[in-house]
């Protein structure tokens, strides 16, 4: 197996006095699609934008590619290679939609390449390719949301940290961008770490798996086997979702708790 | 760590959490009516100055701080209370009556202005209430039959229930005047945010789109808040020109809406307590200067002017290091400690560290 | 011919105006952030002028004193973002507003320390010479004010539009979070803009001093040039020229055929019909947010 | 017991403008007056008394301005009161000073109404912006044949009672007021104004407006050609620095003021000799505002030499009533009485040649 | 009549028709969904419903009343209540300050009476607190109550929206995408939820949803849209096997 580029280590972020992660340890191994999977609040965003370097995390480590990043300003960490695309559409709003673009591209010099990295998002994407002079700000959520994606693959990053890239997307939507996410990992070698509440793509996407409960990690192992998990199953694929009214106020325990 | 456990709406709803809370501020006030036997006449005249900033500070915290509309042109709204208040007592109407009709008047007209500013934000509004300010000292001079134009007006004595009060006069008695306006316009203040006015001020504040959709109507919340903050602040000119005994045009100037806005800040916006803390700075920290000057002579050089307009500077510095200690304003830290201790002993060392923060454009609306 | 007398003579005032709108339009189109502080930068830089070239002073020669002032409020525009106004990065914008109004106080403190109190004038190799055509008399200063305005402007806003350091600066200002992702060093893009905005100002400050005189209470004229910003539409640059020009047009107009007693509130009651009619400004830069 | 009086100190208070938009005045006003209280106190003070000078800065802000009076009057309990600045500030104090029998010494306003009823405890040194205007418009008028007179003025107080007084001196010569102009102390161009004046057909106007807006007024004039419109400022306007303005800019301005001007007297004894004190003292050169501060201080000195050991409120008016001495520092004939409670009654017109004011006038 | 009528609707952004000749109508007690592709026009129906825009052409009628006359606030007071995608919340207040904003339309008292915290304004208080109460009894909130918005995870924000719609006692609720960014459980709570709004409160609901599993799951009729205009209207079942809209929008896969 290959070595781990990202390598996080007992971290630990606060908002304030509220800790919003308690000591968290993964790693990410090149090529690798990594998946979080979590309950509302459970950090994962936090976890994400502490990789990023928009929160500083009060203890432990994050390791890429053998530096210790935890801490940095996050345009260095952009730098390094590590590029996070968001949970919430962070979009330019008063930008246009090719100007915003042009900005996920920041840190690259390479016109041509930039060029043909556009036209690439415009073919994933063909309505922003349709709105590319239209403000940002005026696109509809999922527009939006499209936008902040394509954005991110502008950075032609070495590892890229979704927050939640289906939200808000038509299920044809999810299906197409999940197969792009594929692509890129296979054709690419992508690496990725991927938060989704669409839990049965993301796990079907991923090699690697865990769970987060109240800003630990309480679970993980390989995707394939954590599908195969009871509580996974229950909690986070909705397999057991037929059932009928009088089941909703009886929650099953989860068993890590 | 004290835990209040909660078994009433009331409890909620009261302005207090709990028998200890009110009894401290209780103290406070006691303490507030009996200064004027525990401290001379000199730190009476300062403390009252400091309540009726306080005041003025109420009044636009109102607006700005929980209505979120700022405003660099209160002001004309001080000066606009203030003439109002001695013109109506000039024709004999008793202090009594002209002193609150003087608010209302100011908030009637506050709320006036406030019909063509509905439509603006942020720096545009903050600029035309400063252009009002600005205008406020030439429509003084140019209603000279009603002002006294430049020459001014002087503020007679007033008198409250048979007793004449007078600010260099009567000082203790014109300190519990004011004191108990103040005690007043924070009552009404906090009843007023906990009914639904005053929460539809805060939704305008923080989201004007789902404010509309609660079915807030924005144009009438911005102008009763414009209406209600006038009326405070057309009190605090009424005092204000009651404790300066003469006035003129160039009494209420540009500089002095500045000072108001920079108070609130500094207090902690969208507090009332904000609005007494940034008054202690504003309105005393320059005395405090120019009283410590005797103290650190070297400095100041002892009654020379050795460096000019030096307390200004430290009087800026000083301000500079409160924002820098505390965006959030005094009551922002003030909040803090009170966390501290309430979670003793189970506080952190970083607990108030700053985090990484990140602004948004405001240009949306 | 006397209305074209008052026009041009407006121009190159209201151009002045402009200068000093077009620094706080900078720092706000890149940063959100109104500098209050701005006219004291003028101020300051008009004193740094004078105390390199005038003959009481330092002496030296004009041409020379030029770019070094010009560097040196750069630089110190630089360094107030570097160690006071980065410190609020991230706070809310009325808090650093609150600061530069704070720091206004403690530059025109410097200021008098340094220079006095009294008006002082720059010593400058335009003073006293005109350029007459058919009639109309127009002082050097007033030229150079208009070309060295129209030129900075055109180039600041061919900076922000062509350029992609422009471009991330707006991006900064709109959404600071979304600029680190984007990789875009917003901390240093927000010092380079606080230099240019100090260089600009100081542009601006000999100008001024140039054309009159400058004691350490003449930034309160930003207030102003405040109001001109903001009736062009606060940031936008175009906006910010205009502004000054609309400003700096009306008042010789109304000195000369308004009464006395109402004419000196002419600009300012021109400002309130403006937002009145546009809430925005010229140039509206405030959208309506979609939800 | 008189507050302010111990048998080894009498305190004088101040308040000041040492960073507002008149520090310009207050600064070296109150320099000087330290230079000579620090000389009478090292020689010893005033019948055994060290003079304290208590200063308290209120950036031109009426707020500020009560703080600092009820610092000086409710705290440090000062005997009287030395050139405060500031005509609403002035006012607004004599609210507090005059149930007290405070006296108010010398304030740095020209306003006739530094001697409004109770007249008691008020001393001015000079004549008024009133008188000024007057003297300065009649002049002009009489000197050049002027008939027509206007007036370009700040709507303040200060303003107003320049207006006023031009307007009357333009009666008593004879002439016209024909137009006025009124403006902001942030305006910085006057064409329009100019033009206006210029298409009434003034010859004479009157300029109360700060320092900087005068030497821009008098520029743009220049500029425009209006050659034969004669300026004139006040002791507002009267300052060296106007004089000395590059490229003669302000060559031909006058200035009605109720001293003279230190610089132009620079040779004669008593102006050379606190050149050079004031130069010891401070490392600085004396404007013409330190002069009126030195010379204000040595007055109150005087007067509480006069007034003797026992010092007291009635005393101490009693012996300003009694003063009448020639200043040879500002160049004044001062004297008061029971009745008289303005020092010196002469204006002078100064014009600037050669980049110095040449007194052309006395009245 | 139905209680909220759309009638030939359509409305334009510059060269763009974000809503095109539009109409359908919602009954008095059901739950209605709106689907299609992203950009279809699903928001801007919910914004022209609220008064955001105004139509170019059309009409709006809500219970009786014609939405076109009255502001945005008016709509409220009518019983519209609605939630946004993107999570509008007063955000520097607590979620139970949130609530009781949303008793606004309710507000009987003037402000003399608030001022002085008469005993009616007093009566009034702990009226809204009750209700509000109830609604976070519903929807589990207690444990945020008191908590600033600012620091909620994005899925709790998204229950107080519909918390904050629900304590204005609406007619109709209008959910846009409720369950967007919500887990498989938390989706599932907010499923039974919508049945209890319809069920017990007799609450109509009109939703924008992309997750179909919810659409099907609570709704009587879904009108699927595409570039402004009708693609499909029926029950969930008839919709979702429609090729028009397995073509634009649920892809063949699924
Ligand atoms: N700005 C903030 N201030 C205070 N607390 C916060 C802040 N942001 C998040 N939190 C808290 O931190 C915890 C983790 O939040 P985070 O956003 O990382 O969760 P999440 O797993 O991404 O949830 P979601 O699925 O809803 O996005 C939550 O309990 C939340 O209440
Ligand atoms: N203010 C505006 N200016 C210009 N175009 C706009 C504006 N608002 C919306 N649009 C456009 O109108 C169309 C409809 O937007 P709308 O937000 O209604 O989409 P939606 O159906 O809600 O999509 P989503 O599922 O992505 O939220 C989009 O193409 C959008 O770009
Ligand atoms: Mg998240
Ligand atoms: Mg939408």
């Amino acid at each position: 197996m290959s070595e781990a580029v990202l390598k996080i280590r007992n971290i630990e972020s606060f908002y304030g006095p509220i800790m919003a992660i308690r000591g968290v340890s993964l790693d990410v191994r090149q090529g690798q699609v990594v998946s979080i999977l979590g309950a509302n609040g459970a950090g994962k965003t936090t976890l994400m934008k502490t990789v990023s370097g928009v929160m500083d995390p009060e203890k432990g480590t994050i390791e890429f590619e053998g530096e210790q990043i935890q801490g940095m300003e996050p345009h260095t960490i952009v730098n390094r290679g590590i590029v996070h695309i968001p949970e919430g559409r962070e979009v330019f709003p008063l930008l246009t939609v090719n100007e915003n673009l042009s900005l996920g591209a920041y840190t690259l010099k390479d016109k041509a390449q930039i060029e043909r990295d556009r036209e690439l998002v415009f073919s994933y994407f063909p309505i922003l390719k349709e709105r590319r002079n239209q403000e940002a700000g005026t696109l509809s959520g999922g527009q939006q949301q499209m936008l902040a994606i394509g954005r991110g693959l502008m950075a032609n990053p070495r590892i890229m940290l979704l927050d939640e890239p289906s939200l808000g997307l038509s299920p044809l939507l999810v299906q197409e961008i999940f197969g792009i996410l594929r692509r890129l990992n296979e054709e690419q070698n992508m690496t990725m770490m991927l938060v989704e509440q669409n839990a049965s793509a993301a796990l079907e996407l991923a090699h690697h798996g865990y769970v987060m409960e109240v800003g630990r990690i309480v679970m993980d192992g390989p995707a394939s086997e954590l599908m195969e998990s009871e509580d996974i199953q229950n909690f986070y694929l909705g397999v057991q979702e037929e059932g009928v009214r009088e089941n909703r106020r009886w929650k099953r325990k989860k068993t890590w708790r | 760590m004290r835990i209040v456990f909660k078994t009433d709406y009331m409890q909620d709803i009261r302005p207090w959490k709990d028998g200890f809370q009110l009894s401290l501020y209780m103290l406070l006030l006691a303490l507030a009516v009996v200064a004027p036997f525990l401290l001379d006449t000199f730190y009476i005249g300062e403390l009252t100055n400091v309540l009726i900033w306080a005041i003025a500070g109420l009044g636009l915290m109102v607006l700005t701080g929980h209505t979120g509309q700022a405003s660099l042109g209160h002001a004309a709204f001080l000066a606009f209370g203030c003439y109002a208040n001695i013109i109506l007592i000039e024709q004999g109407i008793p202090f009594l009556i002209a002193f609150p009709v003087a608010g209302i008047l100011t908030g009637i007209v506050g709320a006036v202005i406030a019909i063509p500013a509905l439509r603006l934000h942020g720096v545009y509004l903050a600029i035309f209430t400063l252009a009002l300010s600005i205008l406020t000292d030439d429509l003084i001079v140019l209603s000279e039959p009603l002002t006294g134009g430049v020459a001014g007006k002087y503020a007679p004595p007033v008198g409250v229930f048979g007793l004449q009060i007078d600010r260099w006069g009567t000082p203790d008695l014109f300190y519990w005047l004011t004191l108990a306006v103040v005690v007043l316009v924070t009552l009404g203040y906090i009843n007023l945010l906990r009914t639904p006015l005053g929460r539809s001020f805060i939704a305008v504040r923080d989201s004007e789109v789902s404010a509309q959709a609660m079915g807030v109507d924005i144009a009438r919340t911005k102008t009763v808040s414009f209406g209600v903050s006038c009326m405070v602040t057309g009190w605090a000119g009424a005092l204000m020109g009651l404790y300066a005994v003469a006035f003129n045009n160039e009494t209420f100037s540009v500089v002095i809406s500045i000072q108001l806005l920079m108070m609130i800040v500094i207090g902690g916006l969208g507090s009332i307590h904000g609005a007494f803390f940034g008054a202690v700075v504003i309105g005393f920290l320059p005395q405090f200067l120019s009283i410590s000057k005797e103290y650190v002579g070297a400095v100041f050089g002892g009654g020379s002017v050795a460096i000019p307009g030096l307390e200004f500077g430290i009087f800026g510095m000083i301000l500079i290091l409160f924002i820098l200690f505390e965006p959030m304003g005094i009551y922002g830290r003030w909040l803090k400690i009170r966390t501290y201790f309430e979670l003793f002993p189970f506080y952190r060392k970083d607990m108030f560290k700053r985090q990484k923060s990140y602004l948004k454009t405001e240009r949306l609306r | 011919m006397e209305n074209l007398q008052l026009l041009i003579s407006g121009l190159a005032n209201g151009c002045v105006y402009g200068l000093i709108a077009l620094g706080f339009v900078l720092i706000y189109k890149a940063t959100e952030a109104v500098n209050f502080a701005q006219g004291d930068f003028m101020m300051l830089g008009a004193f740094v002028t004078i105390g390199l070239t005038n003959t009481e002073y330092m002496d030296l020669p004009f041409w020379v004193a030029l770019p070094i002032s010009i560097g040196l409020m750069a630089v110190l525009g630089y360094l107030l973002d570097r160690f006071v106004i980065r410190q609020m990065f991230g706070e809310s914008q009325t808090a650093v507003v609150i600061l530069t109004i704070a720091l206004g106080f403690v530059i025109r403190f410097i200021a008098g320390l340094i220079w006095g109190h009294e008006p002082q004038t720059l010593q400058n190799p335009l003073a006293g010479r005109d350029v007459t055509f058919g009639g109309l008399v127009l002082g050097m200063e007033d030229v150079a004010v208009i070309i060295v305005t129209v030129l900075l402007t055109a180039a600041l806003f061919a900076f922000f539009s062509r350029t992609k350091l422009g471009l991330a600066m707006q991006a900064s200002s709109q959404n600071q979070l979304a600029a680190y992702y984007m990789g875009i060093p917003v901390k240093r893009v927000q010092g380079f803009i606080w230099a240019l905005a100090g260089a600009v100002a100081c542009i601006a400050g000999i100008l001024f001093a140039a054309k009159g005189a400058v004691d350490p209470n003449t930034g309160l004229m930003g207030i102003k040039a405040f109001a001109a910003a903001v009736i062009g539409g606060f940031g936008s640059l175009p906006g910010a020229l205009m502004g000054g020009l609309i400003v700096g047009v009306i008042e010789p107009f109304a000195s000369r055929y308004i009464a006395a007693g109402y004419s000196q509130v002419a600009p300012y009651a021109l400002l309130l019909a403006v937002l009145i009619f546009r809430p925005h400004g010229l140039f509206s830069q405030v959208r309506v947010k979609k939800v | 017991e008189t507050q302010g009086v111990t048998d080894t100190e009498v305190l004088i208070g101040s308040v000041n403008d040492l960073s507002g938009i008149f520090a310009a005045v207050g600064v070296p006003a109150v320099k000087g007056a330290n230079v000579y209280f620090d000389k009478v106190n090292a020689e010893g003070g005033v019948h055994g008394r060290q003079i304290r000078y208590i200063v308290e800065d209120n950036g031109y802000q009426m707020p500020r301005a009560m703080q600092g009076y009820n610092k000086l009057l409710n705290r440090d309990k000062v005997f009287a009161m030395y050139q405060s600045l500031g005509t609403p500030m002035n006012i607004a104090g004599f609210k507090l000073l005059d149930p007290k029998g405070i006296p108010n010494v010398a304030p740095l306003s020209a306003a006739r109404q530094m001697l409004m009823e109770p007249v008691n405890n008020k001393f001015t040194s000079f004549s008024s912006y009133y008188d000024q205007a007057i003297v300065g418009t009649k002049y002009l008028v009489e000197q050049f044949g002027g008939e027509q007179v206007c007036s370009m003025y700040l709507p303040t107080d200060f303003g107003k009672e320049i207006l006023e007084g031009t307007m009357e001196g333009a009666k008593e010569a004879g002439a016209e007021f024909v137009a006025e102009t009124t403006h902001k102390p942030d305006e910085t161009d006057f064409v329009g104004s100019l033009s206006k004046l210029n298409e009434e057909g003034c010859d004479v106007v009157s300029i109360a407006l700060g320092v900087r807006q005068a030497i821009t007024i008098v520029g743009t004039a220049k500029k425009m050609g209006l050659n034969d419109m004669k300026f004139l400022g006040t002791s507002a306007s009267f300052l060296t620095v106007v004089a000395q303005v590059p490229g003669g800019v302000t060559e031909g301005f006058y200035a009605a003021a109720s001293w003279q001007d230190l610089w132009a007297r620079a040779e004669e004894p008593a102006p050379k000799a606190f050149i050079e004190e004031y130069k010891a003292a401070t490392g600085e050169d004396p404007v013409g505002f330190a002069m009126l501060g030195y010379a204000g201080a040595k007055m109150l000195v005087m007067a509480l030499e006069k007034a003797g050991p026992d010092l007291t409120h009635e005393s101490f008016i009693a012996a300003m009533e009694s003063l009448e001495y020639q200043d040879d520092l500002v160049g004044n004939y001062m004297t008061y009485g029971p009745d008289d409670h303005q020092g010196a009654d002469s204006v002078y017109v100064s014009i600037v040649e050669n980049g110095m004011w040449k007194k052309v006038h006395e009245e | 009549m139905s209680l909220l009528e759309i009638e030939n609707v359509t409305l334009k952004f510059g060269g763009l028709t974000a809503v095109d000749n539009l109409s359908f109508s919602v009954e008095e007690g059901e739950v209605f969904a709106i689907v299609g592709p992203n950009g279809a026009g699903k928001s801007t129906v919910f914004n022209l419903i609220s008064r955001f825009y105004d139509p170019y052409a059309g009409a709006i009628r809500f219970d009786g009343h014609d939405l076109l006359q009255v502001k945005p606030s008016g709509v409220a007071a009518y019983g519209v209540a609605r939630t946004f995608q993107n999570i509008e919340l007063f955000e520097h207040a607590t979620v139970l300050q949130n609530l009781l904003v949303g008793r606004h339309r309710h507000r009987r008292t003037n402000i003399l009476s608030e001022i002085f915290f008469a005993p009616s304004a007093k009566r009034q208080e702990i009226e809204n607190r009750e209700k509000v109460e109830e609604v976070i009894d519903f929807l589990d909130l207690q444990a945020y109550r008191d908590k600033m918005i600012a620091g909620l995870p994005y899925g709790v924000r998204k229950v107080v929206e519909v918390a904050r719609a629900l304590s204005t006692d609406p007619k109709l609720l209008l959910l846009d995408e409720p369950a967007s960014g919500l887990s498989v459980e938390e989706t599932t709570d907010m499923r039974w939820w919508i049945d209890d709004i319809r069920r017990q409160m007799g609450i109509t609901v009109l939703m924008v949803e992309h997750d179909m599993g919810l659409v099907s799951g609570v709704s009587d009729r879904v009108l699927a849209m595409a570039d402004g205009a009708k693609l499909a209207m029926g029950t969930p079942a008839e919709v979702q096997s429609h090729p028009d809209v397995i073509e634009a929008y649920l892809g063949h896969a699924a």
